[in-house]
């Protein structure tokens, strides 16, 4: 008797997008093994790019063909359902417009190796030397946040865990100004990172111990036979817990968040700020509503008090900051904590869900724009030793720079949530997929949920605050005498401004098509 | 039998966890958190052997991988900042806070 | 017998065009105001024709009433739909009203007329009659209004156009704190009238005189409403306990004293007492009781008052207070009491005016020095106002035959009958104001000169005399004429009403000659005072009693330790509550979740290992709550 | 049938706007002319508007424009007017041409006397367009037929007027700014979770006014929500004790800005009132109608004190107004006819009132550079006009009868007196109270006037000039309204009375209203 060993079937097609992605990844690294460095850029650019952009018109295709598979794919690797596409379609957008900004100048070191003010690093730099591993990294980066929320058992997000954060690791520690924090915030992150990652990891191993299986439909199989309250499970839960909140930056897991916003290059803070937190909640949904959703009794209390406690806290300590980046950074804790508002929106029925997941898919795109949008305009604000980041610097702006003033206070308000830009909208959707769960779950847990919904406006309201003192810093404060100059743009970063502006107004319009898209992405939910 | 075999990685885990928070030299609390990395595999290989699949593993394989390329950029990271600061302590690199 | 029912006015005529009567003044004040400095050269000629205008409207509306019989003597000229559903803005033409709007339009055109010289110096003489004009409107729209709300609108108009014209010359400190101080005491009194607007309302769905009853008998809620009346009267009239602004209010130029501080404004209270006397204030009723003490108290109250006054404006204020005294005193004595109310309101007017004016012409001559103690013997320098002040001096005494004479005499016999008290008290009244009011003339007029060098005493120009004269002549016969064979009481009877017994006057009644005997004892002892013996240039201390009246019977110091002090106290401490407190409470949050933020951030405290440990921690507490929920 | 006029009515200023946005930089007279036209066109279109308004029974909301905006929300972009938006959304279009003329100058920066710069020069263009922006947005509050869209009007409000305050003020301008945006963004915030609430609960898929009446029926949900609303519009309102943002953002705004806070964004508190707290949620209404009508007679009578106590002329001004929305907010919630139909008509007559006299001390101030009431006196003798209708505004502010801000305290006063919605003497006392106030008005008004105004001149203001053409330009119109609706309020009663009606039908309280009082005239 032979055994018959059956060959894997990949369904090429549908990962065509993550496929491309990595293959060019590779290409990149093939590059710089054989190119000569000064033609290195010329490729790595447009294949970044182009990439980018095919894997995202791929997503569109799958959407217009729109015959989703109906089960997990690559031998139950992946699931490739209505918000995995979303999802690739923000992140791909996102991290285009990304690399928009990193192909801008004058953001990555010379020479990573040579020491900071030496001799080297002086030659490297007048010789014009350039990094162009930032290109395939970042495309490693992009491929890890594809697979992250696509993955569909536990060791494949563990994989796509680490594929998206190695690169960043890394791309971290390239700052070419202030590179002393920029390789401080690359070692915190790697530390800290590979440090949750652990917990991840054992966590995994937990539930893989008592379901014996690490794909989500085995595990939440296995929950609706087995008891749901062996320590066991729990363990490995709130250890997979550990590691996920770690990566949206929930408190009190949002140490690492301030520092390394700060340190790393704004391009590369503006990918991590966009595409990692859009990768980092779509697992964090898989994981709690696909595979563990069945213990959601026992969760949601826990992600309540970690909800209110991670937006209060960005919202608070945010008030005090002095550097925009890091203001930017516990701002964004602070939607952190919204988005798990939405996450802990859960319904008995698939339609609510469907309202929930619709309210998180819209929040991320619009925050994840406004985001990208703001760290651009951070990148012009410069002094002679690079970007001024420092607020003081940033009084009268509006008075030198209208235009550019006008627009980021834009995108403050839009983080404010102030009507009639994206912001609002994506909060209001939020709230009210929060409210109606509660309200269909009942008087105690909806009380409990419309609490919560307190705790966010209240939240919003600090916050408010803070976004509101950089407005009042740029227009009604008189400028400094030596106040920073404002770099001319390149169309790149015109470009990511532009869109950025563009989408936050139009959504913050007309937010219709947007909700549509993310309705029938969010109607056909999660495939287990 | 096999939970003594758990025990032993929660052991590994914790310590690895616990060099993570009192070692000062980077590369020691890296070490550290491989050993976490490593308490995990053997915590999976011993669920394999309990559940009697595969899967887990698999997944140890897996892990050594990664674990390999943790390395890998762990290493330059960490070698880039001795370079700049002659030092390798973690408490130095301080300057990003508040 | 009760008031005649008001009826809808429909044909035209005079009546129909009443409301020209209001539109002539309005007119002149807007265009005086509006086109303010090209009007100056012939302002003051708009102003008196404006004013006679209306005086002339008002006659020819009178004799059309007088034309109608009894029954049809009131009638309602509806205007425009005021507040839908609640009032409509109309006019009401009966006996009452018309005797006040000719009184108004009369005496107003006289004032006008005196001004002209009075005002002559003065740059601002347009604004002048801009304002009187302004004051002739409102007060006969106060008058003729057909409701409550029209009344009050005439009401508080009167206060502004008292307020500006006290205030005419507001760069004196002490004009703009008189004017400012005249409309708050009065907005006191508004408030009484207010409230009692709200219970009318309330209780008779209606505010238009047309649609409310007489009352018989009297019940909790008419009482209220009266009380709250009687509270607007007192403010308007200057009647205690809100009599304190009227003395102030002599900052104002003569004329306005003696339009609007003796014959008009400050009748209005009595004017409101009688027009609601038949709704509110039924004979015999807790609220006639009420305005007749009021009016008692006042009368004595002014009397003293005037005694002790050197300011020869103040002491005719407080004369004036008390005169009106006598009316609030008749007002609330029934129909009796109605008829010489009014009819002394009306002598008043004339007498009270020409004494003030004569006054005016004094102080015109005297480069307006108004220290009786800096006058003496002026007779002879000014002959024809001495005569004239003269015939109001005799007039308001009470001398037989002079108009004050009857009003007066029916008032204090009305109250001896009445109320005998309070009829005693008008008496002892009449005698103090013979005293002061002889004071009054002994030291201007008579005794040897105390003038200051630069004073060159002169008769005024002739536009100011002939006004004296006719008021005087008004002061002579007025009071015989309205009151013998009451012919008042017959003429207000449709709109008033009219008593069960028709009274007769008695040239020789006990109190009548008490009162003489009193008023005669009061002159004497002026005489003997002030006239044989010799006048202090400078006040002498005087006894607790002069003390007493001079600072007007502490009025003011017991506004100010009652009411202003402790006013601005709470003022202060609300400021302070509203900066500190809560303000201070929000401020104090903002800085509070500031400062924990501050001291937030030092947890971030940007050693790894502390992140570390932080994951740690999280990675605990998350497992242990997860046990915790699950084992619930 | 949806009629276009409201659509095109919000249009207008934006297209406004942007031309003005896009004209060339330092076209400065340009922008204050294009602007100046504008909103005159707004107003004529206004004025048009409001005489071919049907003012008969039947619909509720006329020029009624309904689209589909949201579906996914159930929004939609639903427009139409009864009396009381129609009188406010007048007042609006009134307000504007005369702030525009009134702040011709603001954005050129204010110095003081000794020369120090208390608000620095700004661009022209901005000031101008952020003007225009904002009245589009009045309109489109007041016009709002959806919970929805009127939300997103009451808080993008906001923003403009942020600007315009922040960036055109005085010394403690962004101080101001920031605390007002603060205060009302909170207030908008738990709103929000009330329109929420209310979508959710009532479940009818959509925000439109009409259907969402009376679709809360459980009294425990409607009291939550009712607090969500009410706290929102009571810090828009001012009501004590949410108050303290009004007095420095209306002394810090530029006097323009300042009248159209005052006057019309605050107004959108006492409406939303009026038309959501009352009709959404009737017997939270009622139920909470004592604690309310307390806190507005502690508005009144607080409001008043503190005026007296003020040295500071905008401040002292916005305190009167603490003190007369306390009137409005008192009539609103006596539930009688006469009393709501008077706290209607008092927002457009406080429109008018405060105006003129923000306008009027604006000018005085401008002369001389400083807000202090100190800083003044003898003005009358060097500025007879200026003073003269400075004190017209005045007296309207301490509501004298003649003038049209009385007919409508006498109009809440005396209905809720005679309010028989609760049959309690508490509305009578309540009534009493606040009629102490015409005493206290007379107080802080003839003060300040007495103080400013009156008096020996002071040295400096022997300096001034009277008003020039524009300036009286501004302040005839204002003060023709004033006096004019003062004895003719018939017009706008007409309008408002019937929309009061519908309101109390909706709110279900025994109305004695025109008809049966009004039955005797």
């Amino acid at each position: 008797m032979n055994p018959t060993i059956e060959f894997p079937t990949i369904e090429y097609a549908t990962l065509a997008p993550l496929l491309l992605v990595f293959g060019a990844a590779i290409l990149g690294v093939l590059v710089e093994a054989f190119a000569p460095r000064y033609l290195r850029k010329s490729f790595q650019v447009p294949l970044t790019l182009l990439s980018l952009i095919g894997a995202f018109a791929l997503v569109i295709v799958q959407v217009v063909r729109g015959d989703l598979p109906t089960g997990p794919v690559a031998m139950g690797a992946l699931a490739i359902d209505g918000p995995t596409l979303f999802i690739w379609g923000v992140i791909l957008v996102l991290s285009a417009v990304c690399v928009l900004l990193i192909n801008d100048e004058g953001h990555f070191v010379a020479s990573a190796a040579s020491v900071p003010g030496s001799a080297d690093e002086e030659g490297a730099e007048r010789a014009g030397h350039e990094h162009t591993e930032v290109y395939p990294l970042a495309l490693f980066a992009v491929g890890g946040m594809l697979m992250f929320p696509a993955a569909n058992d536990l060791l494949t997000m563990f994989v796509g865990l680490e594929v998206m954060s190695l690169p960043l690791y890394l791309l971290c520690g390239l700052a070419r100004r202030r590179r002393l924090l920029s390789q401080e915030a690359s070692m915190k992150y790697f530390l800290l990172g590979a440090f949750s990652s652990a917990f991840f990891l054992y966590g995994a191993a937990m539930v893989y111990g008592y379901a014996g299986t690490v794909s989500f439909a085995g595990i939440s199989q296995a929950m609706a036979q087995g008891a749901l309250l062996d320590p066991l499970l729990l363990l490995g839960f709130s250890l997979l817990g550990v590691g996920l909140l770690f990566k949206i930056g929930a408190a009190p897991f949002q140490a690492w968040k301030p520092d390394v916003y700060q340190g790393a290059p704004t391009p590369i803070t503006a990918l991590m700020a966009s595409g990692t937190l859009v990768a980092a909640v779509g697992a964090l949904l898989r994981v709690f509503w696909v595979g563990l959703g069945n213990l959601d009794w026992n969760w949601r209390p826990v992600l309540w008090v970690v909800a209110a406690l991670t937006m209060m806290v960005g919202a608070v300590i945010a008030i005090t900051q002095t550097d925009i980046k890091r203001m930017l950074a516990y701002s964004s804790i602070a939607h952190a904590g919204f988005l798990l508002v939405g996450v802990l929106a859960t319904y008995d029925t698939g339609a609510g869900n469907a309202v929930s997941l619709q309210a998180i898919l819209f929040y991320l795109l619009v925050y994840g724009v406004a985001t990208v949008g703001a760290f651009a305009i951070v990148t012009l604000v410069r002094d002679p030793g690079g970007e001024a980041n420092h607020l003081s610097r940033w009084a009268g702006l509006g008075k030198r720079a209208p235009i550019l003033s006008g627009v980021f206070a834009f995108f403050l308000l839009a983080f404010a949530g102030i009507p009639l830009t994206s912001g609002f909208f994506g909060k209001y959707a939020l709230f009210t997929a929060a409210i109606g769960s509660g309200q269909e779950a009942g008087d105690s847990l909806g009380a409990w949920m419309t609490g919560l919904v307190v705790v966010g406006v209240i939240a919003s309201a600090i916050a408010a605050f803070f976004y509101v003192r950089v407005i009042v810093l740029m227009f009604f404060n008189e400028p400094a005498a030596d106040g920073p100059a404002i770099a001319v743009p390149s169309t790149g970063t015109v470009t990511v401004i532009t869109l950025s502006l563009l989408v936050t107004v139009g959504v913050g319009v007309f937010p219709e098509p947007v909700l549509q898209l993310a309705n029938t992405a969010a109607s056909s939910l999660f495939i287990r | 039998m096999t939970t003594n075999y758990l025990i032993l990685s929660g052991l590994l885990f914790s310590i690895g966890a616990v060099g993570v928070l009192i070692r000062r030299n980077a590369i020691v609390v890296f070490m550290c958190i491989e050993l976490m990395l490593n308490a995990c595999n053997l915590a999976f290989v011993t669920f394999a052997r309990q559940v009697g699949n595969l899967e887990g593993q698999i997944v140890a394989f897996f892990v050594m991988v990664v674990a390999a390329a943790e390395v890998v950029v762990g290493l330059a990271i960490i070698v880039t900042i001795f370079r700049t600061r002659r030092s390798a302590s973690v408490d130095d690199a301080n300057l990003l806070k508040y | 017998m009760d008031p005649v029912e008001i009826i809808q006015h429909t044909t035209g005529g005079v009546i129909g065009l009443s409301w020209l009567m209001i539109a002539f003044p309005l007119v002149g004040a807007t265009i005086l105001l509006v086109f303010n400095r090209y009007t100056n050269r012939w302002g003051h000629l708009l102003g008196v024709a404006m004013s006679l205008a209306s005086f002339v409207v008002a006659v020819l509306a009178f004799v059309e009433l007088l034309g109608l019989p009894e029954a049809q003597r009131r009638q309602a000229v509806h205007l425009w739909e005021f507040i839908p559903g609640m009032v409509d803005m109309g006019l009401l033409i009966d006996p009452l009203s018309i005797a006040f709007a000719l009184l108004i339009t009369g005496v107003g055109s006289l004032i006008h007329i005196y001004s002209i010289g009075y005002m002559s110096h003065d740059p601002d003489r347009r604004r002048f009659f801009a304002y009187l004009n302004l004051f002739v409107a409102a007060m006969l729209l106060l008058v003729l209004a057909d409701n409550y709300v029209g009344l009050f609108i005439g009401w508080e108009g009167v206060g502004l156009a008292s307020y500006l014209l006290i205030g005419f010359w507001q760069f004196k400190p002490s004009a703009a704190v008189a004017a400012k101080k005249a409309f708050v005491v009065n907005r006191v009194g508004d408030f009484g009238l207010l409230v009692g607007m709200f219970l009318i309302w309330t209780t008779f769905g209606t505010l238009a005189f047309a649609e409310l009853k007489p009352i018989t008998a009297e019940n909790p809620t008419t009482l209220a409403i009266g009380l709250l009346l009687l509270l607007g009267a007192c403010g308007k009239s200057a009647q205690l306990p809100l009599q304190s602004w009227l003395l102030d209010a002599m900052e104002g130029p003569t004329p306005v004293s003696a339009l609007i501080h003796a014959a008009t404004m400050v009748t209005a209270g009595v004017y409101l007492v009688v027009r609601s006397g038949a709704f509110f204030f039924p004979e015999g009723s807790g609220a006639a009781l009420a305005v007749a003490v009021v009016g008692a108290a006042t009368l004595l109250a002014g009397a003293i008052i005037g005694c002790a006054k050197d300011d020869i404006k103040k002491g005719l204020a407080g004369s004036t207070m008390s005169q009106i005294g006598y009316m609030m005193l008749g007002a609330g004595l029934g129909p009796v009491g109605y008829a010489f109310a009014i009819g002394h309101l009306i002598t008043h007017g004339f007498f009270k005016a020409d004494l003030f004016l004569g006054a005016g012409s004094v102080m015109h001559g005297m480069n307006d020095e108004v220290n009786m103690r800096k006058y003496g013997g002026l007779r002879t320098y000014m002959p024809v106002t001495f005569a004239t002040f003269f015939i109001g001096y005799l007039a308001i005494i009470g001398f037989p035959l002079l108009s004050g004479y009857f009003t007066k005499e029916g008032i204090i016999e009305t109250a001896v009958h009445a109320q005998p008290i309070l009829g005693w008290l008008a008496v002892a009244g009449a005698g103090i104001t013979g005293f002061y009011m002889s004071r009054m003339v002994f030291m201007t007029f008579f005794g040897e000169k105390r003038w200051e060098k630069d004073a060159h005493p002169h008769e005024s120009p002739t536009v100011m005399t002939v006004p004296l004269i006719v008021l005087s002549i008004g002061s002579v016969f007025l009071g015989g004429y309205l009151i013998l064979s009451n012919r008042l009481m017959d003429w207000l009877a449709p709109a008033v009403g009219a008593p069960a017994a028709r009274p007769e006057f008695h040239f020789t009644s006990t109190t009548g000659l008490a009162t003489l005997a009193l008023v005669a004892v009061g002159a004497a002892f002026a005489w003997y005072k002030y006239g044989r013996a010799e006048v202090p240039a400078v006040q002498p201390r005087g006894s607790f009693l002069t003390t007493f009246a001079r600072r007007d019977l502490y009025g003011d110091a017991i506004n100010e330790s009652l009411i202003m002090r402790p006013g601005q106290w709470l003022t202060r401490l609300a400021v302070f509550f509203d900066n500190r407190g809560i303000d201070g409470v929000v401020n104090g949050l903002a800085a509070g979740i500031g400062g924990s933020s501050g001291r937030l951030r030092r947890l971030q405290t940007g050693f790894a290992r502390t992140y570390a440990l932080s994951i740690l921690f999280g990675a605990a507490i998350l497992t242990g709550a997860l046990l915790l929920v699950g084992n619930i | 049938m949806s009629s276009l006029w409201l659509p095109i009515l919000m249009a207008v200023p934006v297209l406004g706007a942007i031309v003005v946005a896009l004209l060339p930089k330092g076209s400065t007279t340009l922008a204050k002319q294009v602007t100046l036209l504008v909103s005159l066109v707004v107003l004529a279109l206004t004025l048009v508007m409001a005489f071919q308004f049907p003012n008969a029974a039947g619909e509720r909301f006329k020029f009624e424009a309904t689209y589909d905006w949201i579906p996914s929300f159930g929004v939609h972009f639903g427009v139409g007017v009864d009396g009381i938006a129609l009188v406010l959304i007048a007042l609006s279009a009134v307000l504007v041409p005369i702030v525009v003329l009134a702040s011709w100058h603001d954005a050129d920066g204010v110095k003081a006397a000794d020369g120090t710069v208390v608000a620095p020069k700004r661009s022209v263009k901005t000031y101008f367009s952020l003007l225009l922006v904002l009245e589009a947005m009045m309109i489109g509050v007041f016009a709002a037929t959806d919970v929805f869209l009127f939300y997103v009007f009451f808080e993008a409000m906001l923003i403009p007027m942020y600007f315009m305050i922040g960036s055109y003020g005085g010394a403690q301008r962004s101080y101001a700014a920031v605390k007002f945006l603060l205060y009302s963004l909170f207030g908008g915030l738990l709103m929000l979770v009330a329109v929420i609430g209310l979508y959710v609960v009532a479940g009818q898929g959509t925000f439109m006014f009409p259907e969402l009446v009376g679709a809360i029926q459980d009294p425990a949900t409607q009291k939550w929500l009712f607090a969500g609303f009410f706290i929102a519009f009571a810090i828009k309102a001012p009501l004590w004790p949410v108050h303290t943002w009004l007095p420095d953002a209306a002394a810090q705004a530029p006097a323009g800005a300042a009248v159209l806070l005052v006057g019309v964004l605050d107004k959108v508190g006492t409406f939303g009132m009026l038309r959501f707290c009352l009709e959404l949620f009737p017997d939270a209404a009622k139920a909470f109608t004592t604690p309310i009508i307390v806190l507005a007679v502690i508005s009144i009578i607080y409001g008043a004190i503190v005026a007296i106590g003020q040295t500071d002329m905008k401040r002292l001004i916005a305190y009167t107004s603490i003190s007369h929305f306390g009137f409005i907010v008192m009539g609103v919630f006596a539930m009688s006819q006469v009393a709501q139909a008077g706290a209607a008509l008092y927002m457009v007559n406080h429109g008018f009132a405060t105006g003129a006299l923000f306008l009027a001390a604006g000018f005085l101030i401008a002369r001389r550079g400083s807000p202090h009431i100190a800083d003044y006196g003898g003005v009358q003798k060097v500025t007879p006009v200026l003073a003269g209708f400075f004190l017209v505004a005045g007296l309207a502010g301490l509501s004298l009868p003649g003038l049209s801000s009385f007919v409508s305290e006498f109009m809440v006063m005396i209905g809720t007196y005679s309010s028989e919605a609760f049959g309690s003497g508490a509305l009578a006392a309540a009534a009493i109270v606040s009629a102490l106030a015409v005493i206290l008005a007379a107080v802080y008004i003839l003060w300040m006037v007495q103080r400013a105004l009156n008096g020996p001149t002071a040295e400096p203001v022997k300096a001034f000039k009277d008003l020039n053409a524009r300036e009286v330009w501004v302040l005839a119109p204002l003060v023709a309204l004033i006096i004019g609706f003062g004895f003719f309020p018939k017009p706008l009663l007409d309008v408002i009375n019937p929309a009061v009606t519908s309101t109390l039908v909706n709110v279900q309280v025994h109305n004695p209203g025109v008809a049966e009082k009004g039955a005797g005239q």
